[in-house]
C-alpha cells in the first residue's frame, strides 16, 4: 500500500457543559505519497479538528478520541508516547496554519524560529542551522533572505510570513505537510504566488500534501484527490476531475453550484437551503437529509455507508446505493 | 535618549497637576501650620506671628508660586516644624521605604512566577485551584491584619522575630533583615496574589495562542515551549502590573510602615499631614510623583525590550 | 515596691539597688511620638522634654517630691516684693561644644525664650528685665510677683544652650541641639531614633553612668512592651494599660505607675448652644461615672478627676471631689433649662482607641438622662483649629499638666486665656486666679485655688474627666531609675546591668 | 482581506428557547465554583445585613463595664469588647456598614468616573487627552491611600467623607477603564451601523457603547468593593472612618490592635469578617473575569 | 437611469501618530482621489486587495469617518457639507451592511428592538406599526416572527447577515452600501444571501454599492464594477467589459489569480510578484509599478490620468 497516512474512523469529540460536541465523527481518509489530498467542507465540519488529531496537538482538556486509527507509515499515532509524538511533529509530520499573522511568535526573531526546527530535530549547531535556515528562506522565494533572518514577524507583509511559516514546516523536509487553510487569510494575487510556491516545492521534494479548504478553486488548482466532508463526516471522496465532472454527493453538487462563477454570467444562483446542524443534533440518518432535494424517509432514519463507486470515487448518499461497487465502508 | 527626554518632558504637566492638587488639597486641610504647629496652648498672637513667619498670610497663588520656584532651582524648602532641609528628610526616610518596597516585589514575584506558570500551564487542576484559592485569599488579608497577626504569631507568640524596629542595613545587616522579614512578608504576599492572577490570565490567554501551537508543531516540549515561547509573551500584563504594584507601594506602605514602626516615606508624608508640615507633604509628594513617572518609564523600556512590536515611545494605553 | 502609686513619691523601679551602680552601656528608651523640636524655646510637644532631661539642665530642677531643687543655679535669692530673682550660678560647668557656660548665656536662653516667635514666650511673659550681675550671678526682675516662676524654669524655659552653638546653626539649632546635659546629641534617624552619647565632663562628678541613651520612636505601646519584652528597648514611656496586671508578675519587667501632672476632660462651648445653658453643662458633668472610665479605659491607671490638680501639685484637694452619677439631679437641672426632654449635642474627639472608649463610655452614661451624644472623630489638627476658633459644642481635649498648679488651669479658665476654648468668662474667676498666681504663700495660694474650683465646678465650662498616670515599663536590667512628677526620664542617675 | 469563515451553523433557535446574554452568563458562571463561593458570600453578606437585628444576639451599643474583653461563652459567642459590647452582634451589624462601604463608594466611582470614561473615550479630543486623562494620570500619581486619608481629613473625618475619599480614590482606574473599553467598542461595527441609521451620539454611547463596555467594569466594580472594603478599615484602623460607636469592622480592629497581647481575638473576628467579605468579592470578580473573557474561553 | 450618488476627488487620510500625544508622522492615504458615479436601481461592484481602501471609500461616503477630500452628492444633496442633523436624517436613504455578521449587530439588544431602532430614531410610525414592519420585513429577509426576541448570538452567521439587511432596509433607503456582506459566510450561505439581496433589489427598486474582495461575487451581482489599488480606481467598466477585456494590468493580473473551480482549465496566469506596498508610503507615480509587468519609466513618476477608454470604461494606466 502507497498509503503514508491512514485514517480510519476516526471520532474526536470536544467535550463542554457535559455536551458532546462529536466534531470528528467517523472519518475515513488516505495521503497516498506524493500526492496532495484535498479536504473541504463547510466552516465547523471538522477539517481542522481532523488535523489537528493527526498531530495530536488538540486541547489536553475537554477532547476524546472516541475511536479509530491513525496510521502514518507503519504506527499508529495515536499510541503513540507523546515523546515518540514529538520526534513525528515537524520532522516528519509538518503544519501550516491559516493564520500566517498569529503563527509566529512575535518576540522572536525569523531566525530563531526557524532555527529551532533543526537544531531539536537535526541536532544542527547554531552556524549550521543558521546557514540551513537561509537556505530555507531563499527556497520559499524570500529576497534578501539573511536580513530577513533578524527580522520580528511584524516587519513583515503577510504573504512573507506565509512563505516563512512554510520554510519553517519544509525545513526538516517532512514527508507529509497538513497546510489548513494556508491562504485563506491572503489576497488573491498573494494566493497566487503561495499556491505557485507550494506545488513547486511538492514537486521538488516530493512531498505529500494534505490540503485543509474550503475554496474549490484552489482545490481544483492543487489536489490529486478531494475528500468532502459534512457536518464531521466525509461525505464524498473522488479524484478531482470526477468530483467537478460528476459529483456524486447531493451536498457536493450543491456546493459546485452555488459559487458564482468569475468566467460566466448567472441569473441566479442554486443554494442550499437551511444550515449546517448542529453537531450531535442529528441523531441518526444521513446529515444532510434537512438540506437535501432528494430526501427519502429512508435519509432521516438511516445513515448512509460510505459507498465504494466507480474508479475510487466514494459517496455517502443512498442513492448511490445501486451504483455501489461490492465493498462497503460503513 | 530622545525619547527619554520626551517621556520626562510629557511627565512635566502631571508633576504639574500633582502639586497643584497637592498644593490646594492641603490647604482645603482644616487647621493650618501655625495652630498645629504651636499646639494647644498657644495664643492668638503666637499664631499670627506664626502664620507671618511661614508666609501664610500671602495669597495661596503666591504661596504655591514661590514654591515652586524654589523647586525648580532644586531647592524643596525647609520643614515647617523642624525647618530641616525637606530633602534631608525624604532621603533619611527614603531608604527604608525602598527596601520595603525591593523586598516586597521580590517576594511578590518569587511567589507569584511559579505559581502563575503552574496554574496557568494546567488550568483548572487542583494545583490551579489551590493557587487560586490562595491568590485570591491573599488578594482578600487586609495587610495590616496578617500584619498583626504575624506580630502576635511570630513576634509574642514565638519569638522567632522582632516585633517591631527598623534598624538601617548599614548599621546591623542582620538585624536589618530580621526586622523585614514580617513587613515585607505581610505586604508581598498580597502583592504576589495579584501579580499571580495577571501572569495565570495572560499565560493563559498566549496558552491559546496560534504561535504556541506552532512551536507545539515543531515538536517542542512543553516546557522548552512554555518558557521559551509563551513566558516572554505573556509578561507585558505582568509588567504593567508590576509597574502599578511598585509606584503603588512607594507611596502606600503607610500602614505596613506604622505597624512595623518603620520609618518610612508613607509615614513621612501621614506623620507631614498631621502635622500640617505643608512644605514637607508637597515635597514628598513631588518626589512620589516623580518616581511613579520613572517606574512608568522603566515599564515602556521593559515593555520595548520583551516585545519587539512596542517601540519605545509608542504610549501603552491600556 | 515596684509600681505602688505611693503618692508623689520616687519610686525605685530597679532592682538590686544597694549594689554600685554599673558604668557604661547603652540604654534603650521608647518614646510614643518622634520629639518635633529639639530646641526648648520652639518646642511644641510634651515628648521633646523627655530628650531635653538628657540633653539639656535647667536653672532648677523638681525633686521626687515636687519640690523645687537647684541645679545650674546653685542657689537663688527672691526678693521680699516677690519680683526679683538673683541665681548664684554653678561654676565649672561647660557645654557640648566646650563653650562655657556663664550669667551670658542664661541671659541669652532665656531671652531667646521670651522672642515672640518662642514657644515659651506665654510662660516668660511676666519678666520685666534681666541682668548679669557678674559671670556667676544673674538677676531677673518680673513685672508682678508670679508664683509659678520657679516651676516654670523647671521645665523647658528654664533650659539652658549654648549661645555659641546658637549663633552657629540659627533655624537649625533645634537639629544640632546643644546643652550642659549628661547627654551629647549625636545624631538622629526621623521617625526613628535619636542617640546621645555621654558627656565625659558632666558637671555631675561620676555621672552619668551610661555611655550612650538612644531614643527610640514606637508610636504603638503594645510594640514598645513587645520590644521591651525582647530586650530591644530598657524603658518604655507609654504602656498599654491592659497589660499592667498581666506583667505584674514578669520576672523582666516592672512597672511605674505613677499619677502625672495632666488630665483628661471635655471643653463644652459656652459661647453658643446647647451648652451656654449653665445647668446642661451641670447635667452632662453631674451624669459621668468616672470611676468606670478609669477602671474600664485605664485599668486603674488614674484616678477620677473634678479638678485640673493631680495629687501631685499641691492645689490638690477637696476640690477634686467626685460626685456619682445621678440621674434625677441631671434630670431637674435639665428640666430648669427647659429641656425635660433631653437635648443632644455634638462631641469632637480625636482618632486614638482612648479618645473612642471614653466618649463611646460618655455616650453610653449621658443616655439615661436623655442626653443623645453624636461622637465625632477628628484629626487633630482640625481639632486644634477648630477648638481654638470655637467651631465646636464640645470638645475632647485634655492637658499634659505642669508642675505648677497655675499652669493647669490660668490659661483655660480666664478671659482670653491661650486654652480657653470653652470661653468662659467670669470676672471673679479671673480675678481669683490672678492672686493666686502672685501670691508667694503656698497655703493661701491653694485656698484661691479652692475657691476658683468651686465656682468653676458650679459653672462647669470644663467637664474634668480623670487624672491619667505615667506608666513606664522598666526592665529590670535598669537601675537607678526614679519617678519625678513631671512624669519625665531622668537619665543622668541610670545604669544598667 | 480576512475571509474569515465564521462558524455558521449555530442554531437557530426559536423564540421559546430563547436565552438571553444574562441567562448563559449565569450558565457558565454557575460551572465556576470559586465564583459560586464568592456569591454565596456575598449572599450571606447581604442577608446579614439585612436580617442583623434577628440574628444579633445583644444590644450592639450596651455597654457592660463589668465583662469588659471576655472571652467567648457565658452568652457570648464571641466575646465581648473593650466596653463588654457582644462582639458576636457588632460583627452581624458590622456587615451593614461593610455593604454600605462597598456600595456608596463605589457607587460615587461609578457614577462619576464611567460617564466621564464614557465621553472622553466616545468623543477623545483635546479634553481626553489634555484634561481628563493627565488629571487621571496625577491622581494616579499620587498615592492613593494618601489622597483618601487627606480628603478624609479635609472632608472633616466620618464614615460618608470616607466613602467620599475613597471613591474618588477610584475614579481614575474608573475612567481608565471606561475608556479603554469605550475606545474598543466605538470602533465596533454595530456602533457604526448605529451610527449609519441615525442614532444621535448620546444614544449611541448609552445605548450601544455603554452597555457593551459593562464586561471589565463588572469585574472592576466588584474588585473595587473588595478594595473599598480594604480601605475602609485601612482609614478605620488609622482611625479615621466610621463613628465610633458604630461596629464598623475597621474600628474594631483598631480598637482590637491595643489588645493584641491580651486579647488576639478581638482582632480575628473582624479581620477574618474582613478577609472573607473581601474573598467573597474578589471571587465573584474572578469568576466574572473568567466567565466574560472571551480569551479565556475553552 | 439618473444618477443617484456621485463620488468627486473622494480622499481619505488617516494621520500616523508616534504615541497618543505626540505629532502627525505622516498619514495613511487609505482613499486617494477615488471619482465615480452610481446610477439608480443598478449595483456597483468594487472589487481590491485588501487594505485598498474599499471600506473606507464606503464609510467615507456615509460619512461615517469624516472625508478628508472631495464631494460626494447624493440625490442632489452634497452630503459632505450637511450638519449633524441634517445628515442625520438623511441616512434613512443611505444605509450600509456591515461584513462581519457578528459584530454589527449590538450583542445586548434583540433582534427586535435591532430592527425597530431606525425607526424610532427617526420617529417613523407608532409602536404598533412599528412592531409589525419588523414582522413584515422579517419575513422578507426570510426569518419568521419568532425570532424577534432573541438575541444576535443564538443565530447563525447567515441568519444574521439577513438580519443586517432588514436593518439597513427597514427605513426604505434608496442606496445601500454593502461592505463585504458576504465575504464572512461559507459558500452555500453565500449564494442564499446573495439571491435575496438580488430580490430585494429587484423588489425595492434598490442601488447597491457593493463591495468585496472576491471577483466572482462581485461579477455575479453588479452591472458596473470598479477596481481599487491603494487607494485609488485604477479601472471601472461593465462587467461583461471588465471581465473580458480587462485593461489595466492590474485587473489583468488579479483577473489571472483567481482560482478557477475547474480541474480541467489550468490557464496562464500573471503572478504578481512582490506584496502590495503601503497605503502610508504609496509609489510615487502609479501606485502599481512596483509590481507591474508592463512598467514603463513614465509610470514611476506620474500618476496615470483617468482615461475613457471605450464608453464608460475607464482606465487609469499610462498604456
Ligand atoms: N478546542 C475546541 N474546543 C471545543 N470545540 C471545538 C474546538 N475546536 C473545534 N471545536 C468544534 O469542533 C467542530 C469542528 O471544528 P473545526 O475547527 O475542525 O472546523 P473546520 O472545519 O476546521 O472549520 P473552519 O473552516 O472554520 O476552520 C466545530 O463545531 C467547533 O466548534
Ligand atoms: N481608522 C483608521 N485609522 C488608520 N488607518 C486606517 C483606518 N481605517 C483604515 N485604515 C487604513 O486604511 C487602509 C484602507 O483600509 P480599508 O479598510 O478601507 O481597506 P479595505 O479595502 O476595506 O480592506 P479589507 O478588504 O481588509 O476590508 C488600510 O491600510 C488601513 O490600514
Ligand atoms: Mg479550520
Ligand atoms: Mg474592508
Amino acid at each position: 500500500m502507497n498509503n503514508l497516512l491512514e485514517i480510519k474512523g476516526l471520532q474526536t469529540h470536544f467535550v463542554s457543559d457535559r455536551r458532546v460536541n462529536p466534531a470528528v465523527d467517523g472519518v475515513d481518509l488516505a495521503v497516498r505519497k506524493g500526492e496532495t489530498l484535498g479536504i473541504v467542507g463547510e466552516s465547523g465540519c471538522g477539517k481542522s479538528a481532523t488535523s489537528l488529531t493527526v498531530m495530536r496537538l488538540l486541547p489536553k482538556t475537554g477532547v476524546r478520541i472516541a475511536g479509530g486509527t491513525i496510521h502514518y507509515k507503519e504506527q499508529d499515532l495515536l499510541k503513540l508516547s507523546e515523546a515518540e509524538m514529538r520526534k513525528v511533529r515537524g520532522n516528519e509530520i509538518a503544519m501550516i496554519f491559516q493564520e500566517p499573522m498569529t503563527s509566529l511568535n512575535p518576540v522572536y526573531t525569523i531566525g530563531q524560529q526557524l532555527c529551532e526546527m533543526v537544531t531539536l530535530h537535526w541536532g544542527y549547531s547554531k552556524a549550521q542551522a543558521r546557514d540551513h535556515a537561509i537556505q530555507m528562506l531563499k527556497k520559499v522565494n524570500i529576497p534578501r533572505a539573511e536580513k530577513i533572518m533578524d527580522e520580528y514577524p511584524h516587519q513583515l507583509s503577510g504573504g512573507m510570513r506565509q512563505r516563512v511559516m512554510i520554510a519553517m514546516a519544509m525545513s526538516c523536509e517532512p514527508e507529509l505537510l497538513i497546510a489548513d487553510e494556508p491562504t485563506t487569510a491572503l489576497d488573491v494575487t498573494i494566493q497566487a504566488q503561495i499556491l505557485d510556491l507550494m506545488r513547486e516545492l511538492k514537486e521538488k521534494q516530493g512531498t505529500s500534501i494534505m490540503l485543509i479548504t474550503h475554496d474549490l478553486g484552489v482545490v481544483a488548482e492543487m489536489c490529486d484527490r478531494v475528500v468532502v466532508m459534512y457536518a464531521g463526516q466525509v461525505v464524498e471522496e473522488a479524484d478531482v476531475y470526477t468530483l467537478f465532472d460528476s459529483p456524486a454527493h447531493p451536498y457536493t453538487q450543491g456546493l459546485m453550484r452555488s459559487i458564482p462563477k468569475v468566467d460566466a454570467d448567472q441569473r441566479r444562483l442554486d443554494s442550499i437551503p437551511g444550515n449546517v446542524p448542529l453537531p450531535g443534533s442529528v441523531a441518526s440518518g444521513c446529515r444532510f437529509a434537512s438540506r437535501c432535494p432528494h430526501v427519502e424517509s429512508r435519509c432521516t432514519q438511516q445513515m448512509p455507508p460510505l459507498f465504494q463507486l466507480e474508479g475510487g470515487q466514494r459517496s455517502r448518499c443512498w442513492l448511490q446505493e445501486e451504483a455501489a461497487l461490492k465493498e462497503v465502508t460503513a | 535618549m530622545r525619547f527619554l527626554v520626551r517621556r520626562l518632558l510629557l511627565a512635566v504637566p502631571v508633576i504639574l497637576l500633582v502639586t497643584i492638587m497637592v498644593f490646594s488639597l492641603l490647604h482645603l486641610l482644616p487647621g493650618d501650620p501655625a495652630t498645629v504647629i504651636l499646639g494647644q496652648e498657644a495664643t492668638p498672637e503666637a499664631i499670627d506671628a506664626m502664620r507671618e513667619e511661614l508666609g501664610l498670610n500671602q495669597p495661596i497663588v503666591m504661596q504655591y508660586l514661590k514654591w515652586l520656584g524654589g523647586v525648580l532651582q532644586g531647592d524643596l524648602g525647609r520643614s515647617l516644624v523642624d525647618h530641616s532641609p525637606v530633602s534631608e528628610l525624604i532621603w533619611q526616610r527614603l531608604p527604608a521605604t525602598l527596601e520595603l518596597t525591593i523586598g516586597t516585589f521580590v517576594v511578590a514575584l518569587l511567589i507569584a512566577i511559579p505559581a502563575g506558570i503552574l496554574s496557568a500551564t494546567r488550568p483548572n487542576s487542583w494545583i490551579d485551584y489551590t493557587s487560586t484559592f490562595f491568590a485570591l485569599g491573599g488578594m482578600s488579608v487586609p495587610h495590616f491584619w496578617l500584619g498583626m497577626m504575624f506580630i502576635v504569631f511570630f513576634a509574642v507568640k514565638l519569638g522567632w522575630l522582632p516585633a517591631s524596629g527598623y534598624v538601617p542595613f548599614t548599621e546591623n545587616p542582620l538585624a536589618n533583615i530580621t526586622a523585614m522579614i514580617m513587613p515585607v512578608l505581610a505586604t508581598g504576599l498580597r502583592e504576589s496574589a495579584i501579580l499571580m492572577r495577571m501572569l495565570r490570565s495572560s499565560l493563559l490567554e498566549v496558552m491559546h495562542a496560534d504561535y504556541i501551537r506552532t512551536a507545539y508543531a515543531k515538536g517542542h516540549k512543553e516546557s522548552f515551549v512554555i518558557f521559551r515561547h509563551a513566558l516572554k509573551n505573556a509578561l507585558v500584563p505582568v509588567v504593567t502590573t508590576s509597574g502599578l504594584i511598585v509606584a503603588g507601594l512607594l507611596g502606600g506602605l503607610v500602614i505596613t510602615e506604622s505597624i512595623f514602626s518603620i520609618p518610612g516615606f508613607g509615614k513621612l508624608i501621614v506623620e507631614s499631614i498631621y502635622n500640617r508640615d505643608f512644605v514637607t507633604v508637597q515635597g514628598a509628594i513631588l518626589v512620589c510623583a516623580l518616581m511613579v513617572v520613572v517606574v512608568n518609564l522603566l515599564v515602556d523600556i521593559l515593555y520595548a525590550v520583551i516585545d519587539p512590536r512596542i517601540k519605545v515611545g509608542k504610549e501603552a494605553e491600556q | 515596691a515596684v509600681g505602688c502609686s505611693s503618692q508623689s513619691s520616687g519610686t525605685d523601679a530597679g532592682t538590686g539597688n544597694n549594689s554600685a551602680p554599673k558604668t557604661g552601656g547603652t540604654l534603650s528608651i521608647s518614646l510614643d511620638a518622634d520629639p518635633p523640636k529639639l530646641d526648648p524655646a520652639f518646642s511644641t510637644a510634651l515628648v521633646d522634654r523627655m530628650v531635653f532631661q538628657s540633653i539639656y539642665d535647667k536653672l532648677v530642677d523638681v525633686n521626687e517630691n515636687g519640690e523645687v531643687v537647684p541645679m545650674l543655679a546653685e542657689k537663688w535669692d527672691v526678693s521680699p516684693d516677690q519680683k526679683s530673682y538673683t541665681f548664684t550660678l554653678r561654676e565649672g560647668v561647660k557645654f557640648h561644644d566646650g563653650t562655657d557656660f556663664n550669667a551670658e548665656a542664661v541671659k541669652f536662653s532665656l531671652e531667646r525664650g521670651m522672642d515672640k516667635a518662642s514657644n515659651r514666650k506665654n510662660e516668660l511673659n511676666d519678666i520685666e528685665k534681666i541682668t548679669v550681675v557678674d559671670a556667676k550671678t544673674i538677676k531677673i526682675e518680673l513685672k508682678q510677683p508670679f508664683a509659678p516662676f520657679l516651676s516654670i524654669l523647671s521645665d523647658r524655659a528654664g533650659m539652658i544652650v549654648s549661645p555659641e552653638a546658637v549663633k552657629k546653626y540659627g533655624d537649625e539649632f533645634l537639629n544640632h541641639p546643644v546643652g550642659t546635659g549628661p547627654f551629647v546629641y549625636k545624631e538622629r534617624q526621623k521617625g526613628s531614633s535619636i542617640t546621645l552619647e555621654k558627656n565625659p565632663n558632666y558637671w555631675q562628678k561620676g555621672l552619668p553612668y551610661l555611655d550612650s541613651v538612644t531614643y527610640k520612636i514606637m508610636n504603638d505601646a503594645n510594640v514598645a512592651l513587645m520590644n521591651l519584652k525582647s530586650g530591644q528597648v530598657d524603658i518604655t514611656n507609654k504602656f498599654p494599660y491592659k497589660e499592667i496586671e498581666n506583667v505584674k508578675n514578669d520576672p523582666k519587667i516592672s512597672v511605674v505607675n505613677e499619677p502625672g501632672q495632666g488630665y483628661q476632660g471635655i471643653h463644652l462651648n459656652t459661647s453658643k448652644a446647647p451648652f451656654d445653658n449653665k445647668e446642661l453643662r451641670r447635667a452632662v458633668d453631674l451624669m459621668i461615672d468616672r470611676d468606670a472610665i478609669v477602671k474600664v479605659v485605664l485599668s486603674g491607671a488614674g484616678s477620677a478627676a473634678h479638678s485640673p490638680f493631680s495629687k501631685s501639685h499641691f492645689a490638690y484637694g477637696d476640690s477634686d471631689k467626685v460626685e456619682q452619677p445621678n440621674v434625677e439631679k441631671a434630670k431637674e437641672l435639665l428640666k430648669k433649662a427647659g429641656k425635660e426632654n433631653g437635648f443632644s449635642f455634638t462631641l469632637k474627639l480625636g482618632t486614638s482607641p482612648t479618645n473612642q472608649q471614653v466618649g463611646q463610655m460618655i455616650q453610653n452614661m449621658l443616655k439615661p438622662a436623655g442626653i443623645t451624644v453624636n461622637l465625632e472623630k477628628v484629626e487633630f489638627g482640625t481639632m486644634l483649629e477648630q477648638s481654638k476658633t470655637g467651631n465646636f459644642e464640645a470638645v475632647s481635649l485634655g492637658w499634659s499638666g505642669r508642675p505648677d498648679p497655675d499652669q493647669n488651669i490660668y490659661d483655660f479658665a480666664t478671659k482670653g486665656g491661650s486654652n480657653n476654648y470653652a470661653q468662659y468668662y467670669n470676672p471673679e474667676m479671673d480675678r481669683v486666679l490672678k492672686e493666686a498666681r502672685q501670691e508667694g504663700d503656698q497655703a493661701k495660694r491653694k485656698a484661691g485655688y479652692d475657691a476658683a474650683m468651686k465656682i468653676l465646678n458650679d459653672e462647669t465650662p470644663y467637664v474634668y474627666l480623670y487624672h491619667d498616670h505615667n506608666v513606664f515599663g522598666v526592665s529590670k536590667s535598669v537601675q537607678g531609675f526614679t519617678y519625678y512628677p513631671d512624669g519625665l526620664i531622668r537619665t543622668a542617675n541610670i545604669s544598667k546591668n | 482581506m480576512s475571509q474569515t469563515v465564521i462558524d455558521s451553523q449555530q442554531p437557530a433557535q426559536t423564540a421559546a428557547q430563547a436565552e438571553s446574554q444574562w441567562r448563559l452568563f449565569f450558565r457558565r458562571f454557575a460551572k465556576n465554583k470559586l465564583a459560586i463561593v464568592g456569591a454565596l458570600i456575598f449572599c450571606a453578606l447581604l442577608a446579614t445585613a439585612i436580617f442583623a437585628p434577628l440574628i444579633a444576639t445583644h444590644d450592639i451599643y450596651e455597654q457592660d463595664y463589668n465583662s469588659v474583653l471576655a472571652k467567648p461563652g457565658n452568652g457570648h459567642l464571641f466575646g465581648t469588647d473593650d466596653l463588654g459590647r457582644d462582639v458576636f452582634s457588632r460583627l452581624v451589624y458590622g456587615a451593614r456598614l461593610t455593604l454600605q462601604v462597598a456600595i456608596i463608594s463605589v457607587g460615587i466611582a461609578v457614577l462619576i468616573g464611567v460617564p466621564i470614561g464614557l465621553i472622553t473615550g466616545y468623543y477623545r479630543g483635546v479634553w481626553d487627552e489634555w484634561v481628563v486623562m493627565r488629571v487621571v494620570d496625577a491622581m494616579q500619581a499620587f498615592p492613593s491611600l494618601i489622597l483618601a486619608l487627606a480628603m478624609a481629613a479635609a472632608l472633616g473625618g466620618g464614615f460618608y467623607n470616607a466613602m467620599v475619599a475613597i471613591g474618588i480614590g477610584f475614579l481614575p482606574s474608573f475612567i481608565r477603564i471606561t475608556r479603554a473599553q469605550v475606545m474598543t467598542v466605538r470602533n465596533l461595527e454595530f456602533v457604526q451601523a448605529a451610527k449609519a441609521i441615525g442614532a444621535s451620539d448620546w444614544r449611541i454611547m448609552f445605548r450601544h457603547v455603554l452597555p457593551n463596555s459593562m464586561a471589565p467594569l463588572l469585574v472592576q466594580i466588584t474588585l473595587a468593593m473588595a478594595s473599598a472594603i480594604i480601605a475602609e478599615a485601612g482609614l478605620s484602623y488609622l482611625g479615621l472612618g466610621a463613628k465610633p460607636e458604630d461596629p464598623s469592622w475597621g474600628s474594631m480592629l483598631h480598637i482590637a490592635q491595643g489588645y493584641l497581647n491580651i486579647e488576639p481575638l478581638l482582632a480575628v473576628w473582624p479581620g477574618l469578617a474582613i478577609f472573607l467579605v473581601v474573598l467573597g468579592f474578589n471571587l465573584l470578580g474572578d469568576g466574572i473575569r473568567e466567565v466574560l473573557d472571551p480569551k479565556l474561553k475553552r | 437611469m439618473s444618477t443617484i450618488l456621485e463620488v468627486n476627488g473622494l480622499k481619505k487620510y488617516f494621520p500616523i501618530r508616534d504615541g497618543a500625544l505626540s505629532k502627525v508622522q505622516g498619514y495613511v492615504k487609505a482613499v486617494d482621489d477615488v471619482s465615480f458615479s452610481v446610477r439608480e436601481g443598478e449595483t456597483l461592484g468594487i472589487v481590491g486587495e485588501s487594505g485598498c481602501g474599499k471600506s473606507t471609500t464606503g464609510r467615507a461616503i456615509l460619512r461615517l469617518t469624516e472625508p478628508t477630500d472631495g464631494k460626494v452628492i447624493f440625490q442632489g444633496q452634497s452630503l459632505t457639507e450637511l450638519k449633524k442633523d441634517q445628515l442625520r436624517k438623511i441616512r434613512r436613504d443611505l444605509q450600509i451592511v456591515f461584513q462581519d455578521p457578528f459584530a454589527s449587530l449590538n450583542p445586548r439588544m434583540t433582534i427586535g428592538s435591532i430592527l425597530e431602532e431606525p425607526l424610532k430614531i427617526h420617529g417613523m410610525s407608532n409602536g404598533q406599526e412599528r412592531k409589525q414592519k419588523v414582522k413584515e420585513l422579517l419575513e422578507i429577509v426570510g426569518l419568521t416572527e419568532h425570532h424577534i426576541g432573541n438575541y444576535p448570538h443564538q443565530f447563525s452567521g447567515g441568519q444574521r447577515q439577513r438580519i443586517g439587511i432588514a436593518r439597513a432596509l427597514i427605513t426604505k433607503p434608496k442606496l445601500i452600501v454593502a461592505d463585504e456582506p458576504v465575504s464572512a459566510l461559507d459558500v452555500s450561505i453565500q449564494s442564499q444571501i446573495l439571491n435575496l439581496m438580488k430580490d430585494l433589489q429587484e423588489q425595492f427598486g434598490l442601488t447597491y454599492l457593493f463591495i468585496s474582495h472576491d471577483l466572482s461575487v462581485v461579477r455575479h451581482i453588479s452591472d458596473r464594477v470598479g477596481v481599487m489599488y491603494l487607494g485609488r480606481m485604477v479601472e471601472l467598466a461593465p462587467k461583461e467589459k471588465l471581465y473580458a477585456d480587462p485593461q489595466h494590468p492590474y485587473t489583468q493580473a488579479l483577473l489571472s489569480a483567481v482560482p478557477y473551480p475547474n480541474p480541467r482549465e489550468k490557464r496562464e496566469r500573471v503572478i504578481l510578484t512582490g506584496d502590495v506596498p503601503s497605503p502610508a508610503n504609496p509609489p510615487s507615480g502609479c501606485a502599481f509599478h512596483t509590481r507591474c509587468p508592463a512598467c514603463m519609466e513614465i509610470c514611476k513618476t506620474e500618476r496615470p490620468q483617468t482615461k475613457e477608454v471605450s464608453p464608460g470604461h475607464f482606465v487609469a494606466c499610462h498604456l
